[in-house]
């Protein structure tokens, strides 16, 4: 057989956040070498936080990412409200997990049904499907704007929310509006079962590379907001020693920093949690998960997809629960006062990608002095490349044009979000 | 909320001020690079009624309301006419609309010229650039009932003879023995055989009787306070001095507050105004 | 200028990405009542976020992101060469938005302090507003932008109209929302410099307004910085406050 | 007609019988500010009274209001909009009566716009006789406004452990008669009622120099005024003053169309004389572009212009402007330095 050299690029990678170019270079079926180069303009957010008010950077690392603004944003304030010794009340942080559910629902099924279902439609877009498929498109804007609206009641407005600060809400939503909520959930039944149909159906790529999971620990609930790092490998870290866990590195093709557990790659997001959280599970989305086979697929990253929809699922569900607490126990108004001082805080959080950690040192002022965010896509990167790298010679023999399709269905399974990714560093003193 | 029908429950006979009737575009001439003559018509088929020197606001649906003079005479039949020039939205939309489609009117708004008071006397007439529109109004009114006037004099000036609006008509004027018609324009271009210099110019070469003459004057406000001066250089009184003021407005019926000078409104007490009423209004730019 | 879309029946539309957060991108995406139609008004051509496809004939084109190193700019210039009409999208690309904090403080330090010794392999210069590279035709202004406003902008253009945007201050529809005033609870608030259109959002949420629509056509920034002293901030403070979202510095 | 006289709780308890029904809209504390808000019970209702930020006059002229719907997909198609709800506005206190007076003087009588009479015809005002001045920022008895008299459909003055209700038009009269435990006034509560109205008097101080008839000419003689370059510098141009006043009714008028492309609305917003852009001319610059003139003219319209066209003055001295005027620009500073005080930079 005549080895012929086979380069495959795609450049700017469609339908994921961010720009990312994909580089597969071989030798008939030997990989040579395997990138996924990041290219997104760099944004310095470590740098920009530098000297700001701690109020500020809730506000700041929101616009890190237009997906998971709010995500950042609660990280951000969970980081700072462990620096400050802001403990928030049960209210406040009741209505952060259901404005985190929005978020993730909305998310999710974007990615599900905008990102990746064109793939398994074989059409270029979403756009076509209006046209052949109407239900579904009309099926998948339902069910995001029933995500963006958890997010506008909670918040204020989907993307970058204004209400959640440290020490709670400046406002809170009326009774009316979580009643009228919570029915809308409770209507979500029809929609939810059919996507769940829907992704029980798609054939994913027969492939799987078992590998680390990591996500974060909370009791026995299914943790989106938690002080604990859960590793499928039996290990427990605090979330404030992440950085024993988690470790950061610059590499040359990618303005977005590569992390490592213990040296190895590892993923974190949906499936990761998943894995690492079957057993907590609601009911509805326990039963969506055995539909969608996951517990077959859960080594194969394709799957990550599957795993949001299960996930999505447990949020409607939990959702609905979060808001009968919230009506049982209204407090009129419970917004701490808080006070600057010097500090120090991790925080840490689920956010539809993985987990997603805010570090910040304050001075006297409540300044910010140092600052670090490591983001689930930086550190999904280096794991990526491993599958990306095991996964091409599997298809390089259905020549470029294939294989550029299913290099792109790998990336896009991981969801990563670019523009977060692009900004990540080990910590050190800044001047303020 | 719980609306209730107002018309059915009371005995309110509620109108709207702000609801146009249709008109549809029956002619459209292209003056020049910027300005469209309109020929237009009522829907309902009746005649729209303006004095000179009254103005409507005319709908696009969907892009806005903006207030144009009427042009043409209520001696000439059922039709009326508008010139507009295409400056922005509401003027260029109006271009795209084609013969036969529909706009909305509101009007005809405002107090026009004091024409029963000119009658008997002599009229002299000042436009400067886009003034001729709503004077043409008044000269078409006049010639039309010239028995009824003494000397009619009418100075119009440009910046170059390109803008020059109606030229059929000037030039019709301008062959008729009855009035003294002069043009000038600020700027000569080659070719141009008339006089050179702002309308005051032509003013240096006119015998005004001041017991017996009503100015009127419409252009941009730079000429008001130049023609201004002159006219009451000639002795004539101040409130015997008509002149037709241009401001934004939105509602053309004294209660958006745009158009207000001052205490007045343009669009209510206006847009013609005496010399008198206006003198002491800083907001008047005169 | 705004007629040119008149001429097409479904115009083209593509929508550029340069450093931002997409999330003015995803607020298109999140039009959940009212993409169909306007899939049916446009046709987008170039949407990577969305689309695999693309195409470089296009004839409305939407910017979103400051402009960061040198071939965001030279991606304008091109942009601006093919497309008839542009305009931009969020305040990253107008007035210059949270990028822009990087030239609050020195470009090298920052890069140093994110990337480290590697700094040099992301080479980036000043961040500048879209507007400062190419001319720019309207803006759809926010961070992230307002739905309601982009579909007004849109239908404007396609009905060959201005886009509608407040030349306002913020404190106009703050005051009309009833809002407790930031001064009132002794904290500060951008409002009566920015630009209104957000319906004082921030403001009616218990907060204040930090100015990510830029400034209003007529602030009174002598007045305004006289204020916020009264109310206690320093000047450092105050400049610091501007730059949050506001930290290009235009010509006068 | 007969007056009458309620004790305090029932006419809690009337109140919110009506509310359960109705719109009933009321002052309402919330964080420090006071509002007309839809209320169903009278514990909701403000204790102490200052003027609510915007005033309720807001009900008749909100703040956005459609007036046309259109259409254009077969030739064009337009009707006039005329929405009201009915709402019974509680506790309208003496100087947002005379606002809405003046008001149903430029949009009923001067022009004969429906859109806004639909909605005031709609409107039951239950009017609040002030027994203390509110704040340092009222002028109301200067402006003549202290007094009630008249647009209420009902007036109430508190006496003790009651209150005193007069009544001014059938409408008002038909609601009292809804009303329990509502008995009629005698010699006794008259003369009590006179008592608290003279005790009144006494509270309210002239805040101006001047009674308001003699604005006009401070005004007129104050063209030139240092103080017009003093406030302009100041001014921020921030709208809140013309947003908040209860006598201010300029308006913009937008269209907005529908995504079909072929239908829309128009409507009206507030505008400000303030703004930058309201005098705007043809050629796009301003006739009233220096701050100091913008500030100039809204005072000249309340303490003037109003005054020469209507022969009621445009301002009803309630101090909403200077109260939320973020550089403290107050209407009785400006009309009293006017008249003479000493002008400082
Ligand atoms: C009583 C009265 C009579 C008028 N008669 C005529 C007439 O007979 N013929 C005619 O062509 N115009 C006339 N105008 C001017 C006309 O109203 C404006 O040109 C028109 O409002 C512009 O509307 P637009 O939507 O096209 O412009 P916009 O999109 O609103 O504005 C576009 C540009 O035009 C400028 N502009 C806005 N308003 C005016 C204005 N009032 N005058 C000039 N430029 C303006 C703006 O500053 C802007 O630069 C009259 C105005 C008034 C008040
Ligand atoms: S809170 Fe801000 S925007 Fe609102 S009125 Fe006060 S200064 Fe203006
Ligand atoms: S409230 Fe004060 S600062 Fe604002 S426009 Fe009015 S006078 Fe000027
Ligand atoms: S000008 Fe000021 S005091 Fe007078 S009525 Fe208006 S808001 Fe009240």
């Amino acid at each position: 057989m005549v080895k012929k050299t086979l380069d495959v690029r795609v450049d700017y990678v469609s339908r994921v956040e961010g720009h990312g170019n994909i580089v597969v270079e071989a030798d008939g079926d030997q990989v040579r070498n395997v990138r996924f180069e990041v290219t997104e303009p760099p944004r310095f957010f470590e740098a920009m936080l530098a000297g700001r008010p701690y109020a500020e950077a809730p506000l700041i690392t929101s616009r890190i990412c237009g997906i998971c603004s709010n995500g950042h944003t609660l990280a951000s304030i969970t980081a700072l409200e462990n620096a400050l010794e802001v403990s928030p009340s049960n209210q406040t942080r009741l209505l952060r997990r259901l404005l985190l559910h929005g978020e993730t629902i909305q998310s999710h099924i974007l990615h599900a049904y905008f990102l990746v279902a064109p793939d398994f439609f074989a059409v270029d877009s979403v756009i076509p499907l209006v046209g052949t498929h109407p239900e579904l498109i009309k099926r998948a804007l339902r069910l995001k704007k029933l995500g963006n609206d958890i997010c506008e009641v909670v918040g204020g407005r989907a993307v970058h929310q204004v209400a959640a600060t440290v020490g709670g809400f400046t406002k809170t939503p009326t009774d009316e509006q979580l009643v009228h909520l919570s029915r809308r959930l409770d209507d979500s039944g029809e929609d939810i079962e059919a996507t769940v149909e829907l992704f029980a159906g798609l054939e994913l790529p027969d492939f799987s590379r078992p590998t680390e999971y990591l996500s974060l620990k909370s009791g026995a609930r299914y943790a989106f907001f938690g002080d604990l790092i859960l590793s499928s490998a039996g290990d427990i870290t605090p979330v404030r020693h992440y950085r024993e866990k988690v470790k950061e590195r610059v590499v040359g093709h990618s303005s977005a920093k590569h992390c490592a557990s213990n040296n190895e790659t590892f993923m974190v997001g949906a499936l990761a949690r998943l894995n690492n959280g079957w057993g907590n599970l609601g009911e509805a989305a326990q039963a969506a998960a055995e539909r969608l086979r996951l517990r077959e697929n859960q080594h194969n990253p394709f799957a990550n997809t599957l795993a949001q929809v299960a996930e999505t699922v447990h949020c409607v569900e939990d959702a609905g629960n979060l808001i009968r607490e919230l009506l049982d126990n209204r407090p009129p108004d419970d917004l701490l006062p808080v006070s600057p001082k010097e500090g120090h805080g991790v925080g840490a959080v689920e956010v539809p990608r993985g987990t997603l950690y805010h570090e910040y040192s304050l001075d006297r002022e409540g300044r910010i002095t140092a600052a670090n965010l490591v983001i689930p896509t930086g550190q999904n990167l280096a794991n990526l490349e491993m599958d990306m790298r095991q996964f091409a010679p599997t298809v390089l023999p259905q020549g470029v044009e294939a294989t550029e399709r299913a290099m792109e269905m790998l990336v896009r399974a991981y969801d990563p979000c670019i523009s977060c990714s692009t900004h990540v560093i080990d910590i050190r003193e800044m001047r303020p | 909320m719980t609306v209730v029908n107002i018309q059915a429950d009371t005995k309110l006979h509620l109108e709207s001020p702000f609801l146009p009737a249709p008109a549809e575009i029956v002619r459209k001439d292209r003056l020049n690079d910027t300005e469209t003559l309109y020929q237009l018509r009522l829907a309902d088929g009746t005649e729209l009624g303006q004095l000179p020197g009254q103005f409507v606001e005319v709908s696009v649906f969907g892009i806005g309301e903006a207030p144009f003079s009427v042009s043409s005479s209520p001696t000439r039949g059922d039709a009326f006419e508008l010139c507009i020039r295409r400056v922005g939205d509401v003027t260029s939309a109006l271009e795209r609309l084609a013969l036969g489609e529909h706009i909305g009117i509101r009007g005809p708004l405002g107090r026009g010229f004091p024409l029963e008071q000119m009658r008997g006397r002599n009229v002299l007439i000042i436009a400067g650039g886009l003034g001729i529109v709503p004077l043409r109004s008044l000269i078409t009114n006049i010639l039309d009932e010239r028995e009824d006037f003494s000397n009619v004099t009418i100075l119009y000036g440009c910046k170059t003879p390109k803008e020059l609006l109606f030229r059929d008509e000037l030039n019709r004027w301008q062959a008729r023995e009855d009035i003294d018609f002069r043009i000038t324009t600020d700027i000569a271009e080659p070719g141009w055989k008339g006089n050179v210099g702002p309308v005051t110019t032509l003013f240096r070469r006119l015998a005004v009787d001041p017991r017996n003459t009503v100015p009127v004057m419409v252009g941009p406000p730079v000429m008001f306070k130049h023609v201004v001066k002159q006219v009451l250089a000639c002795g004539i009184p101040e409130d015997r001095i008509i002149l037709s003021l241009e401001r934004r407005m939105k509602c053309g019926i004294g209660e958006c507050g745009h158009c207000q000078i001052n205490g007045i409104y343009v669009c209510q007490d206006g847009p013609v105004f005496t010399y008198a009423e206006l003198k002491r209004l800083e907001e008047a730019m005169l | 200028m705004y007629e040119a879309l008149q001429v097409h029946k479904r115009p083209r539309v593509a929508i550029f990405e340069l450093a931002s957060c997409a999330g003015c991108q995803l607020q298109i995406l999140n039009l959940e009542d009212e993409l169909v139609d306007v899939l049916g008004l446009v046709e987008f051509v170039y949407f990577k976020e969305a689309m695999s496809n693309s195409s470089d004939e296009y004839d409305l084109a939407l910017i979103e992101g400051s402009v960061t190193r040198e071939s965001d700019a030279e991606k304008c210039r091109t942009v601006r060469e093919r497309a008839t009409l542009v305009g931009t999208l969020g305040s990253c690309a107008y007035p210059v938005g949270i990028p822009g904090l990087k030239n609050h403080g020195d470009v090298e330090a920052a890069a140093g302090i994110v990337y480290g010794e590697k700094a040099d392999l992301f080479a980036s210069h000043p961040v500048l507003p879209v507007d400062a590279v190419i001319d720019v035709d309207f803006r759809v202004l926010g961070c992230p932008i307002d739905k309601k406003d982009f579909l007004e902008t849109l239908t404007a253009l396609l009905l060959g109209r201005k886009p509608p945007s407040p030349t306002y201050p913020v404190c106009v529809e703050c005051r009309i929302a009833e809002n407790s005033c930031a001064f009132d609870r002794g904290e500060t608030c951008l409002g009566p410099f920015t630009r209104a259109g957000c319906g004082a959002l921030c403001p009616s949420y218990g907060g204040r307004c930090y100015g990510c629509r830029g400034p209003a056509d007529d602030p009174n920034v002598l007045s305004m910085q006289a204020l916020l002293e009264e109310h206690g901030l320093t000047p450092e403070q105050i400049a610091a406050d501007f730059a949050l979202y506001n930290g290009y510095e235009r010509g006068a | 007609m007969v007056d009458r006289v309620m004790t305090k709780s029932a006419l809690a308890e009337s109140l919110e019988q009506l509310a359960a029904t109705l719109h009933v809209a009321a002052p309402v504390e919330e964080g420090g500010r006071v509002m007309f808000r839809r209320v169903r019970y009278a514990a909701e209702l403000a204790n102490h009274y200052l003027p609510t930020m915007l005033p309720p006059t807001k009900y008749a002229r909100p703040p956005h209001e459609e007036l046309l719907r259109f259409s254009w997909a077969e030739g064009p198609r337009v009707e006039p909009v005329f929405e009201a709800e009915e709402i019974v506005i509680f506790g309208v206190r003496p100087c947002d009566m005379h606002a809405f007076d003046l008001l149903d003087q430029i949009f009923s009588e001067e022009n004969s716009d429906g859109h806004y009479q639909a909605r005031r015809e709609a409107l039951t005002l239950i009017g609040m006789e002030c027994l203390e001045p509110c704040d340092e920022h009222s002028f109301c008895r200067s402006m003549g406004s202290l007094e009630a008299t008249g647009g209420f459909d009902l007036l109430l003055s508190e006496m003790g452990d009651g209150y005193y209700v007069r009544v001014g038009t059938a409408k008002g009269r038909a609601l009292i008669g809804t009303f329990q435990d509502a008995r009629e006034a005698v010699y006794e509560d008259r003369k009590r009622l006179r008592k608290t109205c003279l005790r009144r008097e006494s509270q309210f101080e002239h805040r101006l120099e001047d009674t308001y008839d003699e604005l006009p000419r401070v005004l007129a003689d104050s063209e030139d005024s240092l103080l017009w370059d003093v406030l302009g510098e100041k001014c921020l141009s921030c709208g809140a003053c013309t947003n908040v006043c209860p006598t201010c009714f300029c308006f913009d008028v937008h269209d907005d169309v529908n995504l079909d492309l072929k239908s829309g609305r128009r409507r009206r917003h507030w505008d400000s004389c303030q703004l930058e852009e309201f005098a705007m001319v043809g050629t796009g610059e301003s006739f009233r572009q220096p701050r100091n003139l913008r500030v100039k003219h809204r005072f000249n319209h309340k303490g003037r212009y109003l005054m020469e066209r209507y022969g009621v003055p445009g301002c009803v001295g309630c101090g909403r402007c200077a109260r939320d005027c973020l550089v403290g620009i107050s209407p009785i500073e400006v009309f009293n330095q006017l008249k003479g005080q000493p002008v400082e930079r």
